[in-house]
């Protein structure tokens, strides 16, 4: 066995506590442990996710109690699929920021230290096979993210991270009480257990705890009530931390909210509430970012309706429709980084990071605008870039299931999608410019970031075949509730102290 | 208006949530094969650690305790984050009152004996009621007490920050040893000795002690940060 | 504790709240004792008490003393 | 069991109450103060009244606390049913547990919240809501 599933967690942390260490030593190491340690993950993660595939899911224990005892971590095809993502995603944006400019020491090793852990808190939520210690993770998830949306010492980024403070805090509140009432009928934390003795709650409880659930849960995944947050944040964040945020955090988010509703209960009803709220989601965010004037809000929004978009493909319940849902996410993860982390070049001249002032800036910034140009086409689903192929197996998913309302809404709102994206890319293409502005032009690494992004976007586009397999092995091990309860339990009897 | 919205909402929430915690019936369980008796059991009989909770938070759910220590490492790493200035500008130490002399000797006395009961909770955390964290905050309030005492009272950042990186090293490499050794992460590779002796639990005491430092550290470096946070 | 809640919530002087949590907390912690969790009882009586209160108290430091009425003075020019 | 809200005395339950009222309380407080310490208080409260509601879950009448201390084992033999026959007069030790985790948690989540206080009181020289609102909420 090359490696363990805990190691996604034990060694980010070690690296974590050891970076004010190092840092008395060798400054440079701060910026490149960070580094190294997701390259080893990002190693670590393709190997195990090719074994899971072929050999089956991996469940993990800890300090040697079986579960429902122990800990465990869960390593399926799911969930490792997510794992590779996030940590794919979080070392490209570790490239990019490698130079990040104007800060002094103190706050890089701040800097590296909260972008690590808000890494590793969206693996522990996503490898966790229990709710006690997802709650946790995320609640470091959430301390980085607070910490990171004000890390630029504006006064409106205090604000903005003080609103995600409030309402992630009440979310986690309400994720406790549901900890509790599970607690008190079930008498047991692990996933799995609680999915095996599901029935045997009163129904009361079992409605309270997944009203409780998805407020808890849904703040991370942007669901319409709970994401006033978002816009705020991700204008307000650094542009790197826009970027893990749509690619890692919301990924978590969405993921923990699909497990407590596809394993943990099975309320009838829940398809249909997920098509409904993510509709709901979709259309508003949608409608806000058409009327955007601020290119990073406009971005966060577009994010928004993604996730909406996502949450729908899950409600159609299919494989075919998880399938379609996991590949949006993953395309969604790759295509909204890309976004991010050109769109705040090109705003970076400007105080208010308006649209109006992206004025052809293409002149100044070829390669930038041309990525941003890419990022914008993939995710509108032109062909034959990465887009198109999840919003397809979208189509096809929702037509076998006779969901002619859902056929339409994807199409109106890639129609939506083409009109503000392309308003973005005229300004920049084909508006003269105002006046002499001073760009900054991007660093090396950051152009090495972008490109990755690009390149992945192209791999996905031309050959989809690469990542449909691994896509559909998640999207099975997702609906295959009873082998999940069987895997995680049956450890259980190999190590029965 | 919105108040009365809130507060009818609220009573709403409030009725069902209360009709359905009723249907708990207070002071008796009965769910069935609930993984309590398991920890309580298991404790005494297989790690030889008196208190069950120890061993739940240090060992049966190590993990949660990781992510907890991680937690209050990250509170403090954000808090300095947020209230960082820049280099130049240290801010001046806040006032909350001035101190007399009585309270300046008088705490000069108590500090050791607050640092012993600190040292003593955590080292007796697999024994008596305490452990890690309560220690550790016993400990913070300990310096607190000086702090507030003394207005030119300093305490180094960089201890600090040296005990609590070495203190969560030694958490993560514990576990870590445990997953060469024993095959899963935080397995206890140690003897687990006799029941209610100091010398008992394997790896929980060193992990708990492990704690106390990170936690002391850790809230006194976040007081001392918000202590120097004066415009 | 119920009413060391409501009047925390309703006084003015935000010094007088803060306190009114730490009795909040100090109840708590007795109640904890009460039905057998010594273990939580200490942390929160460390915690809630001790170390909550002073956090609070540092920042009403930083910051005003007073909860202001909306409106009630023109908003100084921001730095 | 459909009618326990009237049949039985209130006091058997004044846990729950109690815990359902300082929640409702500190909702309240977060919801609808306008003031950001006293958001921050209601947190806060909010923290308490859940934390009392978890141990009131793992109460057993007339347990002792789950710790098997030197004077509970006396001239006990420790074998596996002596072990059980004790353990079945304990509390239950999980929402204990659970409850040590998120206090501390708490503590850490309220000190980066009056951090941010700090930092917004230095920007705008108020703590009221209204006046920061630069952003839409």
């Amino acid at each position: 066995m090359v490696g363990s599933p805990v190691l996604f967690i034990a060694i980010p942390l070690l690296a974590a506590f050891l970076i004010p260490l190092l840092g008395f030593v060798w400054k440079e190491s701060v910026r490149i442990l960070p580094g190294l340690v997701l390259l080893y993950l990002l190693y670590l993660s393709l190997t195990l996710m090719e074994q899971v595939v072929h050999t089956g899911t991996i469940v993990e224990v800890i300090a040697g109690w079986a579960p429902p005892w122990g800990i465990n971590l869960v390593f399926s095809p799911l969930t490792g699929l997510l794992t590779t993502l996030m940590i794919l995603m979080g070392f490209i944006i570790w490239i990019y920021s490698y130079r990040f400019k104007n800060i002094d020491f103190q706050e890089a090793v701040k800097y590296f230290i909260l972008l690590l852990m808000l890494i590793t808190g969206s693996v522990g939520i996503v490898l966790t096979g229990d709710i006690f210690n997802q709650f946790v993770f995320i609640e470091i998830t959430s301390i980085s993210a607070y910490a990171l949306t004000a890390f630029y010492k504006g006064r409106d980024s205090a604000e903005a991270s003080f609103k995600y403070l409030m309402i992630g805090s009440l979310s986690s509140m309400f994720l406790l009480l549901a900890i509790a009432l599970i607690y008190s009928q079930l008498g047991t934390l692990n996933m799995a257990d609680i999915a095996a003795k599901a029935h045997l709650m009163k129904p009361e409880f079992k409605i309270l705890a997944l009203i409780f659930f998805i407020t808890g849960l849904g703040i991370e995944a942007e669901i319409f009530p709970l994401n006033g947050w978002a816009p705020d944040a991700y204008a307000q964040a650094p542009g790197p931390i826009g970027a893990a945020f749509s690619g890692i955090v919301v990924k978590a988010g969405v993921y923990a909210m699909i497990r407590v509703m596809f394993t943990l209960f099975d309320v009838a009803g829940t398809h249909q509430f997920l098509i409904v709220i993510g509709i709901i989601t979709l259309i508003i965010a949608e409608m806000s970012a058409v009327r955007q004037e601020h290119l990073k809000r406009m971005l966060a929004y577009s994010s928004i309706g993604q996730m909406g978009l996502v949450i729908v493909a899950f409600g159609i319940g299919t494989e075919e429709g998880v399938f379609a849902a996991l590949f949006l996410m993953l395309n969604h993860a790759i295509i909204k980084s890309l976004l991010f982390l050109s769109g705040s070049y090109l705003v970076y001249h400007s105080t208010g990071k308006y649209i109006s002032e992206v004025d052809g800036i293409a002149r100044n910034l070829p390669i930038t605008s041309f990525l941003f140009a890419l990022g914008s086409i993939a995710i509108v689903g032109m062909p034959p870039f990465a887009g198109f192929w999840s919003k397809w197996s979208m189509l096809t998913a929702a037509a076998h299931s006779n969901l002619i309302l859902i056929i339409g809404l994807v199409l109106s709102v890639s129609l939506i999608e083409l009109v503000y994206y392309f308003r973005v890319l005229n300004r920049i293409y084909f508006f003269p410019k105002k006046k002499e502005v001073v760009v900054k032009k991007p660093t090396i690494n950051a152009l090495l970031a972008m490109g990755l992004l690009g390149l992945l976007i192209l791999i996905i586009g031309f050959y989809p075949d690469s990542v449909t397999g691994y896509l559909h092995a998640a999207s099975q091990s997702l609906l295959d509730k009873g082998k999940y309860i069987h895997d995680v339990l049956s450890t259980g009897q190999l190590l029965l102290p | 208006m919105k108040k009365i919205l809130v507060l009818s909402l609220l009573a709403v929430f409030g009725v069902y949530l209360a009709e359905v915690l009723f249907k708990i019936d207070f002071g008796h369980q009965f769910f069935l094969n609930g993984v309590k008796d398991f920890y309580l059991t298991a404790s005494p009989d297989k790690l030889k650690v008196a208190n069950v909770v120890t061993s739940i938070v240090v060992n049966f759910r190590g993990f949660d305790t990781l992510g907890e220590v991680t937690v209050l490492f990250l509170a403090t790493t954000a808090m300095s984050s947020i209230l960082y200035k820049g280099r130049h500008k240290l801010g001046e130490r806040a006032v909350l009152f001035s101190s007399s002399r009585i309270v300046m000797t008088g705490s000069k006395l108590l500090f050791p004996a607050i640092i012993l009961l600190g040292v003593y909770v955590f080292v007796h955390g697999h024994l008596t009621p305490g452990g890690g964290f309560q220690g550790g905050v016993i400990i913070a309030t300990g310096f607190l007490l000086m702090l507030l005492s003394y207005q030119d009272y300093q305490v180094s950042h960089v201890v600090l920050s040296v005990v609590e990186s070495l203190a969560g090293i030694t958490f993560a490499s514990i576990g870590l040893i445990g997953l060469l050794n024993g095959g899963t992460f935080l397995h206890n590779f140690l003897h687990t000795g006799v029941l209610n002796n100091l010398l008992s639990g394997g790896v929980i005491p060193i992990i708990y002690i492990a704690v106390g430092f990170k936690v002391g550290a850790e809230l006194t470096g976040l007081i001392y940060t918000a202590l120097n946070e004066k415009d | 504790m119920t009413g060391a809640a409501v009047y925390s919530v309703v006084q003015r002087d935000l010094l007088y709240a803060v306190i009114g949590t730490g009795v909040i907390s100090l109840i708590l912690s007795i109640l904890f004792l009460f039905l057998q969790a010594p273990d939580v009882a200490l942390t929160e009586a460390a915690i809630g008490v001790a170390l909550t209160t002073i956090i609070f108290i540092i920042t009403i430091r930083n910051t005003v003393r007073y909860e202001e009425d909306s409106n009630r003075h023109s908003k100084p020019a921001s730095k | 069991m459909e009618f326990k809200l009237f049949d039985l005395s209130i006091v058997e339950y004044a846990f729950f109450v109690t815990s359902v009222l300082i929640i409702l309380i500190g909702l309240y407080a977060a919801l609808v103060k306008k003031t950001l310490i006293k958001i921050v208080i209601g947190l806060s409260i909010l923290d308490a009244g859940i934390n009392l509601l978890l141990i009131s879950i793992g109460y057993l009448k007339a347990g002792t606390a789950p710790i098997f201390s030197p004077a509970l084992v006396k001239n006990m033999p420790l074998t596996l049913e002596n072990i059980k026959k004790l353990s079945e007069g304990m509390v239950d030790p999980v929402p204990q547990a659970l409850v040590l985790t998120a206090i501390v948690i708490g503590f850490g989540v309220t000190a980066v919240a009056l951090s941010l206080v700090i930092r917004l009181y230095r920007h705008h020289h108020t703590l009221n809501i209204d006046e920061i609102k630069n952003l839409k909420w």
